[in-house]
């Protein structure tokens, strides 16, 4: 049974000792934040916090030293990662390039690729967004259209993506493209003939549309694609290889802990507003929460010492991933029942306005990094069910 | 009568209350055209007796007009200004058809014919031209139910709820009422907090419906791994328990209000405002799962109907609030009386009328 | 929609009326009662308790006086049983022919058949099973093997029944069987080819078999027929008609206030156990079993409604026992996080052994009158989502 | 050691604890011949000192055991009497092997060299031998770690939990202990109910494994509508779900066991009973609704492991009583404290060692 993967893992004491340097690093820089910001965590953006923090060499922490990282391995980087989250500092603007995009560049990229985008990112000067969803794809990415047809030495790409966040922001896309012959419906081809890009934003023919939100953000992008030459090294990886390319970082991406803390906000805000004597409803709620999120952790621990020990655990990080996801959104939806404070927006108290945020918000936890459907089929999948 | 109301009102939110006008709006703006509709068509008096300037409609009749205001997302105090005029007419002073609102919480107080303190939360309470409130009495003195000008207020503490609309706290410093009477003493002095509840329990009701319909519609149109996502059985089940609790909190909802009359029927208003809020919770939760990122944004009319939900859910008593002022009444009336206020839809009045302390219906 | 069946409905007042009797013959039958007798409800075997209530003619409510019933409408019957079930009065020996059996014979038996069966069940004396599921049919009654084939003027029935409650103590079954060829595995014809037979549980060759179930309980029952030889009067209803005829009482088995009450025992003893004066938590979740039990006390008469008008409420049915059985379930899981009591056996408070015995009885709810899948697709399909 | 210690208790439990052999047994039988196997492999007295009779077994090691007498449901004080001499070894005494329990609550007093008091919900109290317990501290003195002789005691209130497992009162009268001594000053006066709580996570998630893998199994066996039920989404939805929570109940019980020493890890243990206990509610619904009619009847062994669950979760403080705990604690501290007890697994001691009034790693 998969279930035994589960092993529970201590940090090791050198990577722990970080705790202390990044708790001060964030005592300066954003003690000061207003709850409603510290709320937005990891879809905050600020260039200048990523720079920051990289010239504290905590960009690129699981990048090795010649490309400009620090190289001192996934519970260091963990420990720097969850202290950010827990004090919801805005670290939006490297988030991808950091945990996904400087990954996928280090595994599948030439050494040419590697030294040519590696050390900017880890300056945190380098923004990378992720081109997978489209139109009418949603769950089903096997079902893409944006194509790249070779043209000599050069490809051109066509089409659109859709959900992208932070494109309009971001420096480069790694997107996944169709890039031999047909469409993706048979049933047959579906994950095969797709390959993996590095596209510069800045590329004539690409057009970004910013999309509000229902709170009024805007993260997500529509990116529209109109014969954007690409040149050679734009591919990265191996052509026809982009779908299993994509599949193997999944495990990074899905057993974080930005994916059980996306709702830390509102507990701060909550256990402030109830005060130091709860009622029994209150305590037992918050308890609740308490031990779920420290027995996540521990979860999300034990994928992040089978990363480290080289083993593929794609199957447990779906399980930290819908079980993270159903803490994070019952947060929002227990707080609203053990206060009698009405939500509000453009005005209110701090409690009421990160409570309007995140009962807001919580819908788009399930939509980031495969939804609950994808996630539960995989697990049913590694229980032998399908 | 009902069924009259309930066509007139989807006439009059049909033709301006569409989709396009709603996310045209701006955060907390006044429906001028809309209001003015609901003026001529007379529906914000009809509570009131007709000697009063209404038209004496039921509860049982305006059931429809609340869920509909619910159902079609109505940007305006039309609900608010219902129980407002039900209760200016059981006090026997005049309905008012402009623009007007309840507080059902304040910090009144009222002495020598003026008015100190403030209104909290009040729906809309910056555009309204005049507000109901209960001056809890004191001593032997009794409830008093007053009429306030907005123009005498300072506005304070502005915001507004998920949906946008407007959530005002107003000052008043020995203001003069536009009105007032003696609450009728088979009035609880929370009335306004009750009928708060049982409005938002209708309008929640009507939220679903919208919800249910909008989100069929979706699951049978939209297309993954090549097939209807309808098909999958995950959805079926989510709709179906969607539907479940849909038909739970309109039962709820229209019982409380078929069982009001002179007075308001408490305990079915409280499970009303109970259930309708666990529907709702559960509702835009699975109405966006289903939706997916099409559903969060903003040219998408699915918030219309979910932040409504998430708002109307928390206001005049959440889920909790009510269900906890259940709880301690059947608690303290023993195991032996708790099938009896079932079947008799009532905690104490008519179960123990010996041991009865509060005024008729009434749920300390 | 179909959602918009659900419309309030009061009960008459002259309906209303008898809860006093019904009220007053409780307090002088069951007044006495152990709570953990009351938990089983309707589980409970009592023939005298039954010729008790058919004196008061209270058992065939809904059968005309021409053969025994009181024939005072759908709402008197409701207020009837609704009064014995949440007194936990034992109805179990005459409640299948009184709901179910009684109709089915009054709707599609011959003139014989209503003036030979439904006399002694009105007086509490003749008892129904139904024979539906069989070894791997599960929900799937479609699949059933049971086969009566002709002799003559006779039938001859093979096959075997499971899962039969109170076979051991009834002196008839009603089972669905197959009568013609075809083995049910072809998708055409899976629904064709059953009838309806009342099969005399004393005729030779029918063996009945007790299942001792997780509380030690025998409600169930294995039925094997060995050549048993039916006249042809035993044949009820039209030939081939047999699934039809079942599935149209379906909504009198899915609304009434079984599918909500067979908690409620539980809930008695809770608010006794908890005591006067609650605190936040068992407060909020006692004020919230009442409200849910109100208002789906206010769907089953929304049915009760419409079964009175003559109008087919099959879907709104299904609702009521999908929600209802919901309730039933989530109370003894309520309850045991309330109260620091370990349920017990075999000893302990009354709380203790009532909440021990619903925790174990509450998976049964969901067995009985169509699992939650059957019911969950019913539902979709009234939807248009199938 | 961890290893070897898994590898034999399952070779115990599977020789001995067949699901036939524990349908056969009677409620509440002593399993005399599954003891003498415990006896003989020195797993009871594992966790005490060489010194005194066991082999310095930590919990970290210990940890497969307990939960391995979950998954094969083994009817047997065993995590009691382990509990019992690391409790025991901890303060001196010599480990006992013969069969032995302990009482989490008890109502004694100890005077002049005798013990007068009830000894509440005692596992296998009828059946064993002795039983430990902790005499609560007054005033300057310190809290008595006693050991008791079950056969000078009075049985009350006989009684079984779900599993037929016996809980049992022992009324004392002036009964001279078997041994005696002072309970470290860094253990907590309530040890044997947080040591229980710790046990039963374990012992849950031990269950939750057998539970997972048993339905998954039968959903791939059983069939209808002329499939295997695995094929359907909501089973597998359903399955996923169990797989999530009973990963979760395993780390944390594991957390709890690898974090305690000479003290237990407090916050972890109160967390994984919480967690333990949830997952347990979930798995009991979720593999009852998958085996359907099969799955309620005796002869099936389904409820060997369901039993237990719904017994276990309320045993040694429900899911509410240890989350209030916690919360309470939470509250108390302040928002700005909670982030680091996450991290530290320590809700006061490392973060505020100023403030700190109670031993060491002790939660009030």
């Amino acid at each position: 049974m998969p279930i035994n993967q589960f092993q529970y893992s201590r940090i090791p004491p050198e990577a722990d000792k970080l705790r202390a340097d990044v708790r001060s690093f964030l005592k300066e820089t954003v003690a000061d934040y207003p709850p409603l910001m510290r709320a937005q965590s990891w879809m905050g953006f600020d260039p200048s916090f990523s720079r920051k923090m990289a010239q504290r060499g905590w960009i690129g922490m699981a990048i090795p030293t010649q490309y400009g990282g620090s190289d001192v391995g996934p519970f260091a980087r963990y420990v720097v990662v969850e202290e950010l989250l827990a004090a919801g500092a805005p670290v939006s603007a490297h988030w991808i390039a950091d945990r996904q995009s400087a990954q996928q560049i280090l595994h599948f990229g030439t050494e040419e690729q590697k030294q040519f985008y590696l050390p900017p990112i880890c300056r945190g000067e380098s923004y990378f967004c992720i081109g997978m969803s489209e139109p009418n794809s949603g769950s089903d990415l096997a079902s893409i259209k944006t194509r790249a047809v070779r043209d000599g030495e050069r490809w051109v790409l066509n089409g659109q993506k859709l959900w992208t966040t932070n494109a309009q922001h971001s420096h480069y896309m790694i997107a996944l493209v169709r890039t031999s012959q047909g469409d993706g419906d048979k049933k047959s081809s579906r994950h095969e003939g797709m390959s993996q890009f590095i596209v510069d934003l800045r590329l004539p023919g690409i057009t970004i549309r910013p999309i509000r939100d229902l709170v009024g953000s805007e993260h997500f992008n529509e990116v529209f694609f109109d014969d954007v030459v690409l040149e050679a090294d734009a591919l990265i990886g191996a052509e026809g290889k982009g779908w299993d390319q994509c599949t193997a970082e999944l495990a990074f991406e899905r057993s974080g802990p930005e994916r059980f803390l996306s709702s830390i906000a509102l507990v701060h805000a909550l256990i402030d507003a109830v005060g130091p004597t709860p009622d029994a409803l209150q305590a037992r709620e918050i308890g609740r929460i308490t031990a779920r999120m420290m027995s996540l952790r521990n979860m999300s621990l034990s994928v992040t010492a089978q990363l480290a020990a080289g083993e593929n655990p794609a199957w447990a990080a779906s399980c930290v991933k819908d079980l993270g996801t159903t803490l994070e959104q019952e947060i929002p939806e227990l707080a609203h029942l053990l206060l009698e404070t009405v939500p509000s927006v453009d005005g209110g108290s701090d409690y009421a306005q990160v409570l309007a945020y995140l009962i807001q918000s919580a819908p788009s936890f399930s939509l980031r990094g495969g939804t609950r459907e994808i996630l539960r089929g995989i697990i049913a999948r590694g229980l032998g069910l399908r | 009568m009902r069924q009259l109301f309930e066509s007139t009102v989807q006439r009059i939110f049909g033709d301006i209350v569409t989709p396009a006008s709603l996310l045209a709006r701006k955060a907390g703006e006044w429906p001028t055209q809309l209001w003015a509709a609901i003026e001529e068509s007379g529906f914000s008096v009809a509570p009131a007796p007709e000697s009063l300037g209404g038209s004496d409609a039921s509860w049982n009749d305006l059931y429809v007009v609340v869920r509909a205001a619910g159902r079609y997302t109505v940007p305006a105090p039309l609900p608010e200004a219902l129980l407002a005029n039900w209760l200016l007419g059981r006090s026997g002073l005049d309905a008012i058809s402009g623009p007007l609102s309840f507080a059902a919480a304040n910090t009144l107080v009222f002495a020598d014919g003026k008015v100190t303190g403030q209104l909290q939360e009040v729906p809309w309470g910056r555009h309204v031209a005049q507000v109901v409130a209960v001056v809890a009495g004191t001593g032997d003195l009794p409830s008093q139910i007053v009429v306030l000008n907005v123009k005498d207020a300072t506005l304070a503490n502005l915001r507004l709820n998920m949906a946008d609309e407007p959530r005002d706290d107003l000052r008043f410093n020995a203001a003069q009422p536009l009105a007032f009477a003696a609450l009728p003493s088979d009035l609880p002095a929370d009335i306004l907090l009750l009928g708060g509840a049982m409005l938002r329990s209708a309008q929640i009701a009507g939220a679903l419906q919208a919800a249910l319909e909008m989100t069929s519609r979706y699951a049978t149109e939209r297309s993954q791994f090549g097939r209807p996502i309808a098909n999958f059985q995950a959805i079926q089940h989510r709709l179906a328990i969607l539907a479940e609790h849909t038909a739970n909190a309109m039962v709820a909802s229209e019982a409380a209000f078929a069982e009001s009359g002179d007075q308001l029927a408490l305990l079915p208003l409280m499970a009303a405002k109970v259930c309708a809020s666990e529907a709702a919770s559960i509702a835009a939760d699975t109405v966006h799962a289903i939706h997916g990122a099409i559903g969060i944004t903003h040219e998408h009319a699915l918030h219309l109907v979910t932040q409504r939900l998430w708002s109307w859910r928390s206001e005049f008593g959440s889920q909790t609030f009510w269900a906890q002022r259940i709880g301690r009444e059947v608690c303290a009336n023993g195991a032996h009386r708790f099938w009896p206020a079932i079947t008799s839809a009532k905690l104490e009045a008519e179960n123990n009328p010996v041991q009865k302390t509060t005024p008729s219906g009434e749920l300390s």
